[in-house]
């Protein structure tokens, strides 16, 4: 990834963060009209749980959506989940990431699990364990182009990262529905 | 006028037509078998069509037929297939010797005479003769049927012999076999003939006719291949002669290429080449199609006759491919029989339409003519009725213009025909699993029942179709307007409603047709809208259903039309606010989103909401569905184009707590908006939305705001409940006594009683939080705990409650404790959750090692020998060393312990990073010697933090170390309690040989100037295993204070130098003299 | 995996560029979504260009030595649509417009890449879609210590960006956003 | 109705789920655009049936009647394009074919790419509108 990339996702997740803030802040009044305390608390809550993971993820799922859309233009036909999953791994990792995934294993049984062992988005970290839990929320944009790339071949998916070791991350890809 | 029926023969395979005469079933039972046996036809066997005649009368006679022009003979076929025999087999009993064989013969000459004479067409004349008996000589047989055959003038080829006695069956058989190669032949004949009859310069009508013939003939051969070439070749030339064909002539023309099309695809089909069928069809509809109707006898007339003539084709090719199918061919979604029928429907429609028109354009005011110009019965494919026979222009000219009026009164719009068709179509479609092109099919059978005078019906089909969704933009506009149209016209109320809100729809940059917001203004302050269609109606028809509308709007009207499927001119969503379960006795926020989608602002008389309460599976609670069992109503609501307003309600689950329990879902079933109000007369609407819909508003496939879409929030019996705000993550130094302080709050909206916090091991996510232990209040340690917190507690209140516990093992482990309490006034005990982190690390760390008495650290210490081990502690918080103990392993004996078992003096104190040392000498004893590490055993530290009244025993480990082997083991003994200036001292080296040899050794001292020496200065000494050898010298110091200690050194060549070196070096390094005692002495 | 580095029809630089520019979009969507008013959004955004900004000068300065020290806005705007923009923009862009003195100018970008695919609404006019580089572009110019305000304007044909020098500012840290 | 050219008539492009994404229509469908647009719909009835075993994108011809013919085209992420063409123009060759539902799949990638479009709703943009222009003039 580029620099210039590099520093927008930074920004992205800066935003994201200072925006979790102030979501409480911001929800319309008139919906505590007439509610008792412990209601509004949940009001409160509901309200809040747009949280800097969910904002960065949906712009992932943009983003991976209109990737894969146009990425398999030029591609010949791709139907069989297999087929999907190695687009997933090459041309597409390739084209976001700037490299091919380093390993690609299966239960085959809709679980994928994708491994990159010099994930991009974490090379501004320092190597090793200690920022693994500063690290996570530059997972989320990722996971969320990754998400939206399947959704856009047609596969409902839960993408979850693990990295214990930057930066190193696993996606785990456990796909939900084929749509049709 | 209708397309022209083919006929019966068409249907089923033709058969060779063959009479039998001579047999008399009745009274000879042998007949009957053999009757029977021809009778009963079976697939694998020749296509025979047998028939019983009782003699040459039957036999059918040439027909003059009357000259007139035309192109096929309906009956001609039938000709061949039911008159026409290809033979006649003529039966009779007789035996070779009958006894009277000369009259038989001439009876059967006779009979053969004048059934020859009676047949025409030169079928075939067979004699069977049936006999009981064989004869013994063949010859004679021979003989009898050569004189038999001369008499009848037949060759010996058409007689056959059976013989009764024998297997009938079998003969059966073989006979037949003979009939079919007779059969074949005579249609070969005909063939023939007909194929050498010159056609006079090729009119293309006797070309085509003998084609067709020739194609027939060959189906009757059974030779279906060259039928189809024929067939081909006629169909080819109608083709062909297409441009030269006369007005009058198109019909007839359109009949016979029909006919010959039919039979081609069937044929295909039967070869089992439906592609070809296919084809072939679709060729003939581009060939047939799209001529001109012509405009005999009449333009409209002509082109009705045309659309019907498609339509029949059409579905008589649907019939063809249907038929195979049933034979197992498979079709698909592209092309089914379905395709075809659908082909039929439209063509029909147009026919249907023309009809209606032509009956609006010219109605005919004259009675039926009489005689009927259609009465009389046509000879040919085709032919007009009012055109049999030779006619003089005049008559034929007057005929024909009867005959026009008579099929204009004879014609009528055929619905059910038209249905049937469609029907049929779409039950095709469905087959093969075509949603969309049913979805057609519907709305043409809705066109089609409008067209009939059933609106209702046909709106029923529309609406269906529109709710179906995802049609086409301008076909769904049209299609509502259709709606709205027949809706409106037939004064339904709620359907043109329910169309007009649809039509109301409008893009922001779309402009609204004006008509459709004055249809909804008007009706829903119930005044009659003018007409929209008036251009379309008659002056009257818009007098009448405008008057309609009045009377109807007159007495005050309610309806609810349900736009849960629909796009509509509002778009309705509606949420909770909120993820979490709720508890019976809360108010559950929930917001709806109002978008008017169209381009004038519209005020409702009120939104409500209804939410149902379901099972965990989501499935209803509750008989009927309009029973809500909350409901929320908002009055008065005025929405702005295209700009959603939210309106926010609270459902209070207390209201029907009773009935809500445990894992019930609270669902938001229904939004409805109204308009009017229900006490007053007039107009009251409802429309409608249903949970589907509110949920399905969100179009946006890639959003992840979750909270935007609850529908339904489940309820749980847990009102809020009890945390933590206090310690959450605690230090503590392992197995100390830590406490951590817990500050308990309410943040239930109840009162409590009964609070306890409760630990369980069985409960914990983590396996190391069971080496937690926890002091109870009776300063016991326990693995369990449970803990009053709190008797009470209000809302809100917080309770501080200090959790004394152990930890022990280092690392951090998490703590889940289980909160307890009862809501004050109900029995069951509510539970809930508080997390706790504990990260727990040594209080010191231990280093030890072992030294020799001289204080020189040693990696491995000499068996035998006297050590000093020392052990230092650094301390990693601020504690107090109350005692120590040593756990010695036994290769060691603690030469003397210095506190043994009871407390240090004084605590040793010792601040964060501070280091204590303590030593103690040990002698090594072991039995083996093995040159391998030993363990030198373990160390108890009483300690505790400082402050703290509870210490704690610590069990560390010591250091492992090297025991070597030691063959002689050296001692010193001092003579004098104090060596004293220029005083002799006795000093006695004690050896000891720790082997079972005997060793050789020499010991010397080397002299040092401090010391005045007597005794062998070098001496070679015998150790014997096991007894100490004295070597005693006598010093005398000749200075005072601390003079290295006079050596001894001790080589033996059976053992190394360093070995002696190492046992050497634990005797004293130096010795304190005292100075002279003059001193006191005085 | 298979071997083939480069896999077939992907045009790895083209597919980056697209990256951004869409990424950039969804980012923009998602705060039309969490913001209702436009010019909400447009300061989000210049905030994420500002501080784009300020990473971007250093690693340009790090990188192009050669670049001539600006003496004025008309050195600095050509540096600006020589260099700079086309470094990180990947399209170049001409300057024109000079207002009150040479204090204001107009950075002209012919087919900006972000703008590649949108299609900006009637009802969102007011929104400055390529805010973000006129914040980076502020942002850059504060980390060399010289003050600007910017908009960022999309015209019909391509995106201008309006520079106005305020003045060069003395401390010697480049100021952090507030 | 005779047409030179290639007689395009409708451009239609359907999502996941049938949702209707964008459609256009050519000058000559003026007359008859509810037909058009009905037989462009029923059509997707055999794209559907086609698609399943589909081993490339596009799927040639896939419907016919007297009047039109539909060519279609189904991208990898199952984004539908039928072209109906009237029946009597002389058609166009496969090569051709799949060159214009390239530029349709390209136009239409541009068109969603709008950060302003919201995925899965009716489309509205240049890209297609000029892409559909062009293939009607052709």
């Amino acid at each position: 990834m580029s620099l210039p990339f590099d520093l927008l996702h930074m920004e992205m997740v800066r935003y994201g963060k200072e925006k979790e803030a102030v979501a409480r802040a911001d929800y319309p009044k008139e919906v505590l009209e007439g509610l008792d305390k412990a209601t509004s608390s949940l009001v409160y809550k509901a309200l809040a749980s747009r949280n800097a993971e969910t904002n960065l993820e949906s712009i992932g799922l943009r983003t991976g959506f209109l990737l894969a859309e146009r990425l398999c233009r030029d591609l010949p036909r791709i139907s069989t989940e297999l087929e999907i999953m190695k687009f997933i791994c090459k041309e597409f990792w390739i084209s976001v990431f700037g490299k091919q995934v380093d390993n690609l294993r299966t239960n085959h049984q809709g679980v994928y699990v994708v491994q990159d062992n010099r994930f991009p988005c974490l090379t501004s970290f320092s190597d090793g364990t200690q920022y693994v839990k500063d690290a996570a929320i530059y997972l989320c944009f990722p996971c969320g182009v990754v998400r939206g790339a399947l959704q856009a071949l047609g596969i409902q998916a839960l993408v979850t990262p693990t990295t214990d070791q930057l930066p190193s991350v696993k996606f785990h890809i456990h796909i939900k529905t084929k749509l049709t | 006028m209708d397309p022209v029926e083919p006929g019966d023969w068409v249907t089923g395979r033709p058969q060779q037509l063959i009479l039998l005469t001579g047999l008399d079933p009745t009274n000879r039972p042998l007949h009957n078998v053999l009757l029977a046996a021809f009778y009963n036809r079976t697939p694998d066997r020749p296509a025979f069509k047998v028939r019983l005649i009782a003699g040459d009368a039957d036999l059918p006679q040439k027909t003059k037929k009357k000259k007139t022009r035309g192109i096929l003979r309906k009956e001609w076929p039938n000709k061949y297939l039911n008159h026409v025999p290809a033979l006649v087999v003529l039966f009779m009993d007789l035996d070779w010797d009958h006894p009277s064989w000369s009259e038989k013969l001439l009876e059967a000459s006779s009979k053969t005479e004048s059934l020859r004479n009676s047949i025409q067409h030169e079928s075939r004349l067979l004699v069977v003769l049936l006999q009981e008996k064989t004869t013994s000589f063949p010859s004679e047989g021979e003989e009898k049927a050569n004189e038999f055959c001369h008499h009848c003038q037949m060759s010996s080829k058409q007689l056959f012999v059976v013989n009764t006695a024998g297997d009938l069956s079998s003969h059966v058989g073989k006979l037949e076999l003979a009939f079919h190669e007779h059969a074949q032949a005579f249609y070969q004949a005909k063939i023939k003939t007909i194929r050498s009859r010159s056609i006079p310069n090729n009119s293309p009508e006797l070309l085509v006719r003998q084609m067709f013939k020739l194609g027939f003939l060959s189906e009757l051969r059974q030779d279906t291949h060259t039928a189809l070439r024929n067939y081909k070749l006629a169909y080819d030339h109608c083709q062909n002669s297409q441009n030269n064909w006369e007005m009058a002539d198109y019909f007839e023309w359109r009949s016979v290429a029909g006919l010959l099309n039919y039979k081609i695809c069937e044929l295909y089909f039967l070869h089992n080449t439906p592609r070809d069928a296919i084809t072939l069809m679709n060729k003939h509809m581009s060939a047939f199609f799209y001529g001109e109707p012509g405009n005999y006898p009449s333009a409209q007339l002509a082109g009705i006759e045309y659309s019907l003539w498609k339509s029949k084709q059409s579905w008589q090719f649907a019939e063809l491919f249907e038929r195979a199918v049933v034979n197992g061919l498979t079709a698909v979604a592209a092309v089914n029989p379905g395709t075809f029928l659908d082909y039929a429907s439209t063509h029909f429609a147009t026919a249907n339409r023309m009809i209606r028109e032509l009956k609006a354009t010219s109605p005919i005011s004259a009675s039926y003519p009489n005689p009927d110009p259609l009465a009389s019965a046509v000879d040919f494919y085709g032919q007009r009725p009012w055109r049999v026979g030779p006619l003089d222009t005049a008559t034929a000219l007057h005929l024909e213009r009867a005959a026009i009026f008579a099929l204009q009164l004879r014609l009528h719009e055929n619905h059910d025909g038209l249905m049937t068709l469609l029907s049929a179509a779409s039950m095709q479609y469905k087959k093969y699993g075509c949603p969309r092109l049913h979805r057609k099919i519907m709305i043409e059978s809705g066109d089609a029942q409008a067209a009939a005078g059933k609106p209702e019906e046909a709106l029923k089909l529309w609406t269906h179709v529109l709710r179906e969704g995802t049609l086409p933009e301008n076909l769904r506009l049209t299609l509502l307007n259709k709606a709205l149209w027949s809706s409106y016209c037939n004064v339904l109320l709620k359907e043109t409603m329910w169309s007009v809100i649809q039509l109301l729809r409008v893009e922001p940059s779309g402009t609204l047709d004006p008509l459709h917001q004055e249809i909804f203004m008007k009706i829903c302050d119930a005044k009659t809208p003018a007409n929209p269609f008036s251009t379309q109606l008659a002056e009257n028809q818009v007098q009448h259903i405008s008057m309609l509308w009045k009377q109807k709007l007159e007495e005050s009207q309610f309806f609810t039309v349900n736009c849960s499927k629909l796009s509509t001119f509002v778009q309705v969503s509606a949420c909770f606010l909120q993820t979490e379960p709720v508890s019976v006795d809360m108010q559950v926020p929930l917001r709806v989103t109002l978008t008017l989608q169209t381009s004038f602002p519209i005020t409702f008389s009120g939104v409500r909401v209804s939410a149902y309460h379901c099972e965990s599976s989501g499935r209803r609670i509750g008989t009927a569905d309009d029973q809500a069992t909350f409901n929320v109503f908002r009055s008065n609501i005025t929405l702005q184009p295209f700009t959603p307003s939210h309106f926010y309600f609270a459902i209070d689950l207390k209201d029907s707590a009773s009935i809500l329990k445990e894992g019930h879902l609270v669902t938001i079933g229904r939004v409805s908006l109204e308009i009017g109000d229900r006490t007053q007369k007039g107009v009251f609407s409802t429309f409608e939305w249903d949970g589907n819909a509110l949920g399905r508003e969100r179009l946006n496939l890639l959003d992840l705001k979750a909270y935007g879409q609850q529908l339904s929030v489940r309820v749980v019996n847990m009102v809020g409940t009890i945390t933590n705000i206090g310690d959450k993550n605690i230090d503590c130094l392992l197995a100390e006594i830590a406490s951590a302080k817990l500050r308990l709050k309410n943040e239930t909206n109840r009162e409590l009683s009964d609070v306890r916090i409760e630990f369980k091991r069985s409960e914990q996510a983590s396996s190391s939080a069971s080496s937690v232990l926890f002091v109870d209040d009776d300063n016991e340690l326990r693995g369990e705990l449970e803990l009053a917190v709190a008797s009470s507690m209000k809302p809100g209140d917080e309770v501080d409650r200090a959790l004394q516990f152990s930890s022990q093992l280092h690392g951090s482990v998490d703590l889940l404790l289980e909160s307890a309490f009862k809501i004050s006034g109900e029995k069951e005990v509510q539970k809930g959750r508080v997390a706790l982190t504990i990260t727990s690390e040594d209080p010191f760390i231990v280093r030890s090692q072992v030294l020799t008495l001289n204080g020189i650290p040693v990696t491995k210490v000499l068996n035998r020998s006297t050590h000093l081990l020392k052990v230092d502690l650094k301390s990693n918080a601020d504690i107090e060393i109350t005692r120590i103990d040593w756990l010695l392993a036994d290769v060691v004996q603690n030469a003397l312990s210095i506190y043994s078992e009871n407390d240090l003096p004084s605590p040793d104190v010792l601040l964060k990073g501070d280091v204590v040392s303590y030593c103690t000498p040990i002698d090594i004893f072991s039995q083996e010697d093995s040159e391998d590490e030993k363990p030198l055993g373990r160390m108890v530290v009483f300690w505790r933090r400082c402050g703290s009244s509870f210490s704690v025993r610590s069990t560390v480990p010591l250091c492992r170390t090297v025991i070597s082997t030691c063959p002689v083991s050296i001692n010193v003994e001092v003579g004098a309690k104090i060596a004293e200036m220029r005083k002799p001292l006795l000093i006695t080296y004690v050896l000891l040989n720790n082997t079972l040899e005997v060793i050789e050794a020499t010991t010397s001292f080397d002299l040092t100037d401090t010391f005045m020496f007597s005794g062998d200065k070098l001496r070679s000494v015998r150790l014997l295993p096991g007894v100490p050898l004295r070597i005693e010298v006598t010093v005398m110091a000749l200075a005072a204070g601390r003079l290295s200690f006079p050596r001894l050194t001790i080589r033996s060549p059976s053992i190394a130098d360093s070995i002696l070196l190492d046992a050497l070096r634990n005797l004293p390094a130096t010795i304190f003299v005292l100075p002279l005692a003059k001193e006191y002495q005085s | 995996m298979s071997k083939q580095q480069k896999p077939v029809g992907v045009d790895a630089k083209k597919m980056s560029s697209e990256l951004f520019a869409l990424t950039y979009g969804s980012l923009v969507a998602e705060m039309l979504k969490d913001y209702e008013d436009p010019r909400q959004v447009n300061l989000q955004l210049d905030k994420v260009g500002f501080n784009m900004g300020i990473r971007l000068a250093d690693d340009f300065l790090s990188k192009q030595a050669g670049v001539p020290k600006c003496t004025d806005c008309r050195q600095m705007a050509e540096t600006l649509s020589k260099n700079v923009i086309p470094a990180y923009l990947g399209v170049s862009a001409t300057v024109n417009n000079w207002e009150s003195g040479d204090r204001e100018f107009s950075l002209q970008i012919e087919n900006n890449p972000l703008t590649e695919f949108v299609e900006v609404p009637q009802d969102l006019t007011s929104l400055h879609y390529s805010q973000m580089i006129a914040g980076a572009i502020r942002g850059g110019l504060e980390a060399v210590h010289i003050k600007v305000t910017t908009t960022a304007i999309e015209t019909p044909t391509n995106t201008v960006i309006k520079v106005k020098f305020i003045e060069v500012l003395k401390d010697n840290l480049p100021a952090g956003e507030d | 109705m005779i047409n030179p050219g290639n007689g395009a008539l409708c451009i239609s492009i359907v999502g996941k789920e049938n949702a209707r994404l964008w459609s256009g229509l050519s000058d000559d469908a003026s007359r008859v655009v509810c037909e058009v647009e009905l037989f462009a719909h029923v059509s997707l009835d055999i794209v559907d049936e086609r698609a399943t075993k589909a081993t490339e994108n596009y799927l040639g011809q896939v419907y016919s009647d007297h009047l039109y013919k539909c060519f279609a085209y189904v991208s990898s992420t199952g984004v539908k394009f039928v072209l109906v063409t009237d029946s009597k123009s002389q058609g166009l060759r496969d090569s051709e074919m799949r060159a214009i539902f390239k530029k349709l799949h390209h136009a239409y990638c541009n068109a969603i790419s709008n950060p302003f479009y919201v995925v899965g709703q009716p489309i509205k943009s240049k890209h297609l509108t000029e892409a559909a222009k062009q293939i009607f003039a052709q």
